[in-house]
C-alpha cells in the first residue's frame, strides 16, 4: 500500500524479478530473430554469437520467394473470416445465454462446456471426412467454418459474462424508445460490449492465426495455405535450414503482434468483466 | 413483447445459428468418430464394423499405456508450474503502471505467437546445433547434455514449452479474476489489522475460486490434449518419452493410417478429458471445507 | 467537554492534490477523544479524502497526522488502531457472518485464542442484535443487517477511532432514521472517538458533537451543529445546512430618509431599527439571505414587510412551503400546515430579523446576522 | 424478423464470396510434388526445365505445380483422392507405396504409358525391377521418376587425414573404428562426431540398423503378408551395432534418437559429422552447400556384420502416379511419360544430378565427365546390391518401429529381443 515503506531494496527486487521475466519470455523469440538475420554457415558455428555479425535478409528473400506472401493473405482472409463469423454468431447466442431463461437452457450450457473440452485432435479426422463430404475441403471457407466451430465456445463465454454486467435497464429504455429488442442489442449492447468483443475476437485471432493442426489437416494445395502450414513446409523442404524457417516464423508473428500490442489493455478489460466469476 | 410474441423459446432466435454450426462441425464429426471407432478403417477407407476390436487392440498396446502416462505427467507438472507462474505473474504485474502494463504485453508475447513457431524456437534453443547448450554446460564446466535425446531432459523441455508459452494465459485469466474483487474488500481487511499473507489466503484465494478453476480447467484440457509441443518440439522421442495421446492420435491416424483405431483412441482421449475434469472439480470441492473457520 | 475511551486525533496541514487537482487544502483540525465528528460536504470536496488519509489508505503530500500521541503519518492501516465502516459495507461475501467478525481478531500479531474470538464475536453480534444471523452468508440477510454487520466488524476490535463512511447512504430512508438512533445509542454507550463522513446535513446535524463542513477541498467551518446553523461563517455553508436552500438575494443596503433599506432587484426592503447598524455596509455588494423558515405570511411588528404574489405551494405534512413573487426577486418561505394558501393570492410577508444574514457578495464570507443584536 | 433474415443474408453473401472457388484452365494439369520450380536446387532446377519443355512442346497443356512436404505427399494425395479433390498427378515416396498400392486411388498407368513402350525401350531400363514392384494385380499403378537409395556418405579429405582407404571398410566394426577416427573433441564437448544416425521415431526412413539386418537376411525385412522379420538373432547384432555406435564407440551423439534424416543432413553438411546416411537424391545438394570443400564427398557401399559382402541398397525413389479421378488423364499421362522417359531423364541427371533411369541416356557423350563418376558409382552400387522391399508393406513405419525398439534397448534398459518382439507386434499391427 502507498503508506510508506520507502525501500530502496523493494524497487530492485521488482526490478531484478522484471528483467527475469523479460529474457525468459523474450529470449526464444530474440534469439530466433538474430538467427534468421545472420548467413547460412554463421548458424551453426560454435561457439553461437548473439548478434549476427554480418547481417543478411537472405532468408527473408528465400520465404517470399517460396511464396511466403500468398500464405500470409491467406492467413489474414482466414483469421478475419473467422473473427466476423465468431464475432457474429457468439453476439447473438451471448445474448440469447444471458437475458432469457428458456428451457433447455442448461443443456445448452452443458454443451458449451463440453464443446471446450473436446480435444480438437479427436475430431481431426472426422472433421476431415465431412468437410470433404460437403465439398469445402481444401477451401477457405471451410477453414473458417471450423474454426469458428472450435472458437464460438469462449466468445459465447465472454461475451454472455460481459453482457450481464451490463445494466439491463439500458435494453429496455431502448426498447421503450421504440427499438426492437435485436436493435437493442445492435445499438446499445454491442457498442457498450466493446472491450469484450475485443478481448473474444482476440482469442479468436490467436487461435485462427496460429492454428496448424487443423489447416494441415484440410488445405492441401499452395493456393489456400495458410502461414503455419507454410512454415511447416518449410520444415519439410527445408530440413534444418534454421535460416528461412525462423525468418518466415518471424513474419508470421509481427502482425498478431502489432494487433497485440495495440489492443491488449482492452485484452484486459474484456475479460475482467465477469467472465471469471463463473 | 415489442418484437413479437414473446414464448419461453425466443431465446433460440439468438442460440440457434451457434448452436448449428456447432452441431455441423463438432457434434457430427464426434459421432462420425464414433461411428469409425467400431470400425475397419485402413487406409482412408470404411471396411466392416468390428465392435470394441479397435479399443481392445489400442489399450492392449504397451504404448498405450506409456502415452497415458506420459499424458498425465505432462499436464500435471505443466499444469502447476504454468498456474504458479501465471498467479505470480498476475500478482505482480496487477497494478496499472505502465512498467507494469508493458511487462504484461511482453509477458503476452510467447503466447499469441503461433505455437508451431513458439515450439520451433525453443527446439533450435534446445538443440545442441544452436550451440547454447554446450555454452552453458562449458561454463559449469560439465559435459553438454542431449536435452532433447534424453527421456527427462526432453520432458522437461516440453514442460518447459508450456510454462513458457502459457504462463501469460493463466496470468491473463488471473488478472481479471483479481479485477472482479472489489478493492473495497481489500481495503477493509488492510484496516482490519490483516497483512498481506492474511489478505492473501483469507480474502483473494477464496474469491478468486471460479477464476482459479476455470483458469485451471482450460489450461488442463490445453494440456492434455496439445499436439503441437511433442509434434514439433520433441517428436514424442525420445523412447516415447513424450509421446502424449494426441500424438498417438496422430501417429495412428496420420502414420499407420488406421483411422479406426485413431478413432477410437480419440474416443478414450474424450473421457479422459471428462474424467480428469471432474477429478478436478472434486478436488475443488474438497478444498472447499478447509477454508472454513 | 466529552471524556471516554476513543483517542484523539490531530490533522496538521493536511494537502492532497491529484496532478493540478486540490482535493486536500491544508487541512488542521483537532478531534477530541471520544467525540463524533460529522466531515460534511458535496461529492469532491473533500470529505472522503480527510478520511481516507485518516485511514492510511492514501497518502497525504504534506502535513502530518496524530491518533492520540502517535503520529501514524507514514504507519500502515493496520497499525493505527482505527476501524472502518465502508459505505457498501465491504463485507467479506464467501465468509459467514461469525466468519467475518472474527476476521479482525486474527489478524496478524493478535494471539487470542478460539475461544475467546467466538466469545468476543458473540457479544459483538449480541450487541448489535444480529446474534441470530452469525451462520449465515452477506447475501443472506438485509441490507440493514449487512450495516450492522459492517459495523460489528469495525466494533470488534475496541478500536480506539471509529471511520464511518456514508454507512447510512446505501438504506431506505426509514431504516436510516432508524440507524441514525441506534448510531448515536452506540457511541453514547462506547464513547469512541468517531469520524463519520456524510453529505446529508440531518444526519451530521442529528449524529455528530461538532461537524466539519468542506467545499472545494476546503475545510469551511468546524463547529457544533447549532453553532454552524445558527453562525455560518459563509453563504456555502449557510445554504449547505438546513434542509432547504436559503432565500439569496443580492443586492445593496442604502441609508435613506425612512430607514435602512436593502435595494433588491425591483424589491425594497425596510430592514427594522434593530438592524439600523447595518447602514454600515453601504458601499460594498452583498447579498441578503433568509432561509424559508423566517419567511412568514402576515404582518409583525418591527420586521421588514413585503407584498408579494404566491406562484407555488407544497404540502410537506408538519407545514407548507410557498414560493411568492415579491417585485423583481422570488421568495420561499413557511407556513402553518392549516394556513388556506391559493395561487395568485396577494399576500403580505414578514422577513424575520433574527434569521436575516448578510454576506459579502464576492466572497461570500458572512458579514452580520439579525440574530446578533449588538450588531 | 426482418434485421434477422437481413443478418441471415449477410452471412451468406459473406460465405459466398470466400466460397468463390478459383476457376480453372481447361488444360491446366494439377501436379503434386515435394520439389519446388521457384527454388534453387538441382532437382528444383531439373523440374523447372522438364516443365518449360514440355509446355512448349505441348501449347495445349500447362503444368501447375503445388508443392507439398515430402513425408505427408502420399497421404495428402490418397484422402484428396477420398474428398475428390485430388490432383491429376501425385508423387509418392517409396517408404509410403503401401499407402497407394492398398488404396487403390491411382490409374493403371499401363494402357496409358508403359504398354506404349517398344521393345527396344523396355531393354533400355537401368532399373526394370522399379517398374515391376509398383504393379499390383497386373496394373501399374505408378512409374519412377527418380531411384534413391539410402546411401552412405563421407568426406574424403578427413579418411586421408586419418589415413583410412575407404575401400576397407567392410564391417560395421571397421566403420565404427574409421569414425573413432574421424572425431575431434575440445574438451567435454565434441566438436565433430564419427557418424550422424538418425536414429527419432518421427519421420524417419531407413538406418543403420535397419541395413543391417536387411543384409543379415539375404535382404528380407519382411516375410509373409507383410510380417516384419525382426525378432531374431540377427535383428538383436543389427540392433546392439547400431546402439554400441552410440553407446560403446561412442562415436555418435545420443541426440542420434532426435535426428530424422534432415536433421543428419544439415549436420553433415554443417562439418559436424564425419559419415553421415543420406538419401543419394541430396548428393549435389550436399555438395553445394557443404562447409568444407564439397569436391570431398564421397558414397561408401554399405559395410555388413560380416564383412563377406556389401549391404544391400534398399531401393526407394520417388513415383508418378495418376488419380483414378483426374478428369484428363492423357494429358497428365502426356506429362508423366515426357517426365520419366528418356528425355526427362536426361534432365534429371543434368542438372537434376539424378541418375538416369534409361542406358542410352548415360550413354551419352556428354556423360561420360568425371563429374558424373558418381552417379555411375552409384548405378554401380545399385546393381551390386539392389533390394526393394515388397511395396504393400508400410515399411516407412517398421524403420521406425526399429529405431523404437534401438531407443528401448538404450535409454530403457530393455532386452534388445524384448524390444525387437514388441517392434515385430507392432508392425504386424498396422499392415
Amino acid at each position: 500500500m502507498a503508506v510508506l515503506r520507502s525501500a530502496p531494496l523493494r524497487h530492485l527486487l521488482r526490478g531484478l524479478v522484471s528483467a527475469v521475466i523479460v529474457v525468459a519470455a523474450l529470449f526464444p523469440i530474440f534469439w530466433g530473430l538474430m538467427t534468421s538475420l545472420k548467413p547460412a554457415r554463421d548458424i551453426v558455428t560454435f561457439p553461437p554469437s548473439l548478434l549476427p555479425a554480418t547481417v543478411t535478409l537472405e532468408h527473408y528473400a528465400t520465404i517470399f520467394k517460396a511464396g511466403a506472401l500468398g500464405f500470409l493473405l491467406n492467413s489474414l482472409l482466414v483469421s478475419a473470416g473467422t473473427v466476423a463469423l465468431c464475432i457474429g454468431l457468439g453476439a447473438l447466442a451471448a445474448y440469447g445465454l444471458a437475458r432469457f431463461e428458456f428451457p433447455g437452457k442448461r443443456a445448452v450450457l452443458v454443451a458449451i462446456i463440453a464443446v471446450m473440452s473436446i480435444p480438437v485432435a479427436s475430431l481431426l479426422i472426422p472433421t476431415y471426412t465431412l468437410i470433404a463430404e460437403i465439398g469445402l475441403v481444401n477451401t477457405h471457407v471451410g477453414l473458417i467454418l471450423v474454426y469458428s466451430a472450435y472458437q464460438l465456445p469462449i466468445v459465447i463465454w465472454i461475451l454472455a459474462a460481459y453482457y450481464q454486467s451490463l445494466p439491463i435497464e439500458l435494453e429496455w429504455s431502448a426498447m421503450m424508445d421504440g427499438y426492437s429488442r435485436f436493435q437493442a442489442l445492435w445499438k446499445v449492447v454491442l457498442p457498450l460490449s466493446r472491450p469484450g468483443l475485443i478481448a473474444a475476437g482476440l482469442f479468436v485471432v490467436v487461435f485462427a492465426w496460429n492454428d496448424f493442426v487443423v489447416a494441415v489437416t484440410l488445405l492441401s494445395s499452395e493456393d489456400t495455405r495458410t502461414l503455419p502450414i507454410g512454415i511447416y513446409n518449410f520444415l519439410g523442404f527445408y530440413g534444418r535450414e534454421w535460416g528461412p524457417l525462423l525468418a518466415a516464423s518471424m513474419v508470421s508473428t509481427i502482425p498478431l503482434l502489432v494487433i497485440f500490442v495495440v489492443l491488449q489493455r482492452y485484452f484486459m478489460a474484456g475479460m475482467t468483466n465477469g467472465s471469471v466469476k463463473g | 413483447m415489442m418484437d413479437g410474441q414473446r414464448t419461453p423459446f425466443q431465446a433460440y432466435r439468438y442460440l440457434l445459428p451457434a448452436l448449428v454450426l456447432e452441431a455441423g462441425f463438432v457434434f457430427a464429426p464426434l459421432a462420425l468418430s464414433l461411428f469409425y471407432s467400431v470400425h475397419r478403417v485402413r487406409y482412408y477407407q470404411l471396411g466392416d464394423f468390428n465392435g470394441v476390436q479397435n479399443y481392445l487392440d489400442v489399450l492392449s498396446h504397451r504404448l498405450f499405456l506409456n502415452s497415458f502416462l506420459v499424458t498425465c505427467s505432462f499436464s500435471l507438472m505443466a499444469l502447476a508450474l504454468t498456474f504458479a507462474v501465471g498467479f505470480g505473474l498476475a500478482l505482480f504485474l496487477n497494478r496499472d503502471t505502465s512498467g507494469s502494463i508493458l511487462l504484461r504485453t511482453i509477458v503476452l508475447l510467447p503466447y499469441v505467437i503461433a505455437m508451431l513457431v513458439g515450439s520451433m524456437l525453443l527446439k533450435w534453443i534446445f538443440s545442441t546445433d544452436a550451440g547454447l547448450v554446450p555454452l552453458a554446460a562449458a561454463w559449469f564446466n560439465i559435459t553438454s547434455p542431449t536435452i532433447l535425446a534424453d527421456p527427462d531432459y526432453a520432458m522437461a523441455a516440453m514442460v518447459a514449452n508450456g510454462i513458457w508459452r502459457d504462463s501469460a494465459f493463466a496470468m491473463v485469466m488471473l488478472l481479471a479474476g483479481l479485477r472482479s474483487i472489489p478493492p473495497n474488500l481489500i481495503l477493509a481487511a488492510r484496516i482490519d489489522g490483516a497483512g498481506s499473507f492474511m489478505i492473501f489466503r483469507r480474502i483473494m484465494l477464496p474469491l478468486l475460486r471460479p477464476a482459479i478453476l476455470i483458469t485451471l480447467i482450460r489450461l488442463l484440457l490445453h494440456f492434455a490434449n496439445v499436439l503441437t509441443f511433442p509434434l514439433i518440439l520433441t517428436g514424442g522421442g525420445p523412447n516415447n518419452a513424450t509421446e502424449t495421446l494426441a500424438l498417438r492420435i496422430f501417429r495412428i491416424g496420420f502414420e499407420d493410417f488406421d483411422l479406426g483405431k485413431a478413432n477410437a483412441m480419440a474416443i478414450v482421449l474424450c473421457l479422459f478429458n471428462i474424467v480428469a475434469v471432474i477429478l478436478l472439480l472434486a478436488v475443488f470441492r474438497k478444498t472447499r471445507g478447509g477454508q472454513s473457520l | 467537554m466529552i471524556e471516554g475511551s476513543g483517542a484523539s486525533i490531530e490533522f496538521r496541514g493536511i494537502g492532497k492534490r491529484y496532478g493540478e487537482t486540490v482535493a486536500l487544502a491544508d487541512l488542521d483540525l483537532t478531534i477530541q477523544p471520544g467525540e463524533f465528528v460529522s466531515l460534511l460536504g458535496p461529492s469532491g470536496s473533500g470529505k472522503t479524502t480527510t478520511l481516507n488519509i485518516l485511514a492510511g489508505l492514501i497518502s497525504a503530500d504534506s502535513g502530518s497526522i496524530m491518533i492520540g500521541d502517535t503520529d501514524v503519518t507514514y504507519l500502515s492501516p493496520d497499525r493505527r488502531g482505527i476501524a472502518m465502516v465502508f459505505q457498501n459495507y465491504a463485507l467479506y461475501p464467501h465468509m459467514t457472518i461469525a466468519e467475518n467478525l472474527a476476521f479482525p481478531l486474527q489478524a496478524r500479531g493478535r494471539n487470542l485464542s478460539r475461544l475467546a474470538i467466538k466469545a468476543k464475536v458473540q457479544d459483538v453480534a449480541d450487541t448489535l442484535g444480529i446474534g441470530h444471523l452469525l451462520a449465515r452468508y452477506p447475501k443472506e440477510i438485509s441490507g440493514g443487517q449487512q450495516q450492522r454487520v459492517a459495523l460489528g466488524r469495525a466494533m470488534v476490535r475496541d478500536p480506539k477511532v471509529f471511520l464511518l463512511d456514508e454507512p447510512l447512504s446505501n438504506l431506505d430512508a426509514r431504516l436510516r432514521l432508524k440507524m441514525r438512533r441506534d448510531l448515536k445509542a452506540l457511541h453514547q454507550r462506547l464513547r469512541s472517538t468517531i469520524v463519520y463522513v456524510t453529505h446529508d446535513q440531518s444526519e451530521a446535524m442529528s449524529l455528530s458533537d461538532r461537524i466539519a463542513i468542506y467545499q472545494g477541498g476546503r475545510l469551511q467551518q468546524c463547529g457544533t451543529p447549532a453553532d454552524i446553523y445558527r453562525r455560518p461563517a459563509n453563504a456555502f455553508v449557510a445554504n449547505f445546512m438546513g434542509e432547504r436552500e436559503m432565500n439569496n438575494l443580492p443586492g445593496t443596503v442604502v441609508q435613506t430618509g425612512g430607514g435602512v433599506v436593502f435595494k433588491a432587484e425591483g424589491l425594497d426592503l425596510t430592514l427594522p431599527s434593530t438592524l439600523s447598524g447595518w447602514a454600515r455596509f453601504h458601499d460594498r455588494a452583498v447579498t441578503l439571505g433568509i432561509r424559508p423558515q423566517g419567511v412568514q405570511i402576515g404582518q409583525r411588528a418591527d420586521a421588514t414587510q413585503c407584498e408579494a404574489v404566491l406562484r407555488l405551494v407544497e404540502h410537506a405534512g408538519t407545514e407548507q412551503f410557498f414560493y411568492a413573487q415579491a417585485g423583481g426577486v422570488e421568495l420561499s418561505g413557511a407556513a402553518a400546515p392549516d394556513t388556506p394558501l391559493a395561487i395568485g393570492d396577494r399576500v403580505s410577508l414578514t422577513l424575520l430579523s433574527r434569521e436575516l444574514y448578510l454576506f459579502d457578495t464576492a466572497s461570500g464570507a458572512a458579514l452580520v446576522q439579525g440574530g446578533d443584536l449588538a450588531a | 424478423m426482418r434485421t434477422k433474415s437481413k443478418l441471415r443474408l449477410a452471412v451468406l453473401a459473406m460465405a459466398g464470396a470466400l466460397l468463390a472457388p478459383v476457376a480453372a484452365l481447361a488444360q491446366t494439369v494439377t501436379m503434386w510434388t515435394f520439389l519446388n520450380p521457384a527454388s534453387e536446387t538441382p532437382r528444383d532446377r531439373a523440374l523447372k526445365q522438364i516443365i518449360d519443355k514440355f509446355e512448349t512442346a505441348n501449347p495445349g497443356i500447362k503444368i501447375k505445380v503445388e508443392s507439398q512436404v515430402w513425408f505427408t505427399l502420399a497421404e495428402k494425395f490418397v484422402m484428396a483422392h477420398r474428398s475428390r479433390s485430388a490432383p491429376d498427378i501425385g508423387w509418392v515416396n517409396g517408404e509410403n507405396m503401401g499407402l497407394l498400392v492398398n488404396s487403390g486411388v491411382a490409374e493403371d498407368l499401363g494402357p496409358l504409358i508403359t504398354s506404349k513402350w517398344t521393345p527396344a525401350l523396355r531393354q533400355d531400363l537401368v532399373l526394370p525391377q522399379a517398374y515391376e514392384w509398383v504393379k499390383t494385380g497386373g496394373k501399374q499403378v505408378a512409374v519412377p521418376i527418380m531411384a534413391l537409395s539410402i546411401v552412405l556418405f563421407y568426406r574424403k579429405d578427413l579418411m586421408r587425414e586419418v589415413g583410412i582407404d575407404p575401400a576397407g571398410i567392410k564391417t560395421w566394426d571397421d566403420l565404427a573404428a574409421a569414425a573413432a577416427k574421424m572425431q575431434r573433441s575440445n574438451g567435454p564437448n565434441v566438436e565433430r562426431w564419427g557418424v550422424g544416425m538418425h536414429l527419432s521415431t518421427d519421420k524417419t526412413t531407413m538406418s543403420f540398423g535397419a541395413n543391417a539386418l536387411a543384409a543379415a537376411q539375404g535382404g528380407k525385412l519382411f516375410g509373409d503378408k507383410c510380417s516384419a522379420l525382426l525378432a531374431n538373432e540377427n535383428g538383436v547384432r543389427a540392433l546392439n551395432m547400431q546402439a554400441d555406435l552410440i553407446r560403446k564407440h561412442k562415436v555418435a551423439s545420443q541426440e542420434s534418437f532426435a535426428y530424422t534424416l534432415d536433421d543428419v543432413i544439415e549436420q553433415f553438411i554443417a562439418g559436424k559429422v564425419a559419415l553421415a546416411s543420406s538419401g543419394n537424391g541430396r548428393f549435389g545438394n550436399v555438395m553445394e552447400k557443404a562447409t568444407w570443400n564439397g569436391k570431398e564427398l564421397g558414397m561408401l557401399p554399405w559395410p555388413s556384420l560380416d564383412g563377406k559382402k556389401p549391404g544391400p541398397q534398399i531401393m526407394s525413389g520417388w513415383f508418378a502416379s495418376i488419380s483414378k479421378d483426374s478428369k484428363q488423364k492423357e494429358a497428365a499421362a502426356k506429362f508423366v511419360a515426357y517426365m520419366t522417359g528418356p528425355d526427362g531423364m536426361e534432365i534429371w541427371a543434368e542438372p537434376g544430378g539424378q541418375v538416369p533411369l534409361f542406358k542410352s541416356v548415360f550413354d551419352k557423350p556428354v556423360f561420360k565427365d568425371a563429374k558424373y563418376d558418381p552417379l555411375r558409382q552409384l548405378s554401380q552400387m545399385w546393381a551390386d546390391a539392389e533390394v526393394w522391399l515388397p511395396a504393400e508393406c508400410n515399411a516407412a513405419r517398421t524403420f521406425v518401429d526399429l529405431n523404437t525398439a534401438t531407443q528401448r534397448v538404450v535409454l530403457g534398459n530393455v532386452d534388445p529381443m524384448a524390444a525387437l518382439r514388441e517392434a515385430e507386434a507392432a508392425s504386424a499391427g498396422r499392415q
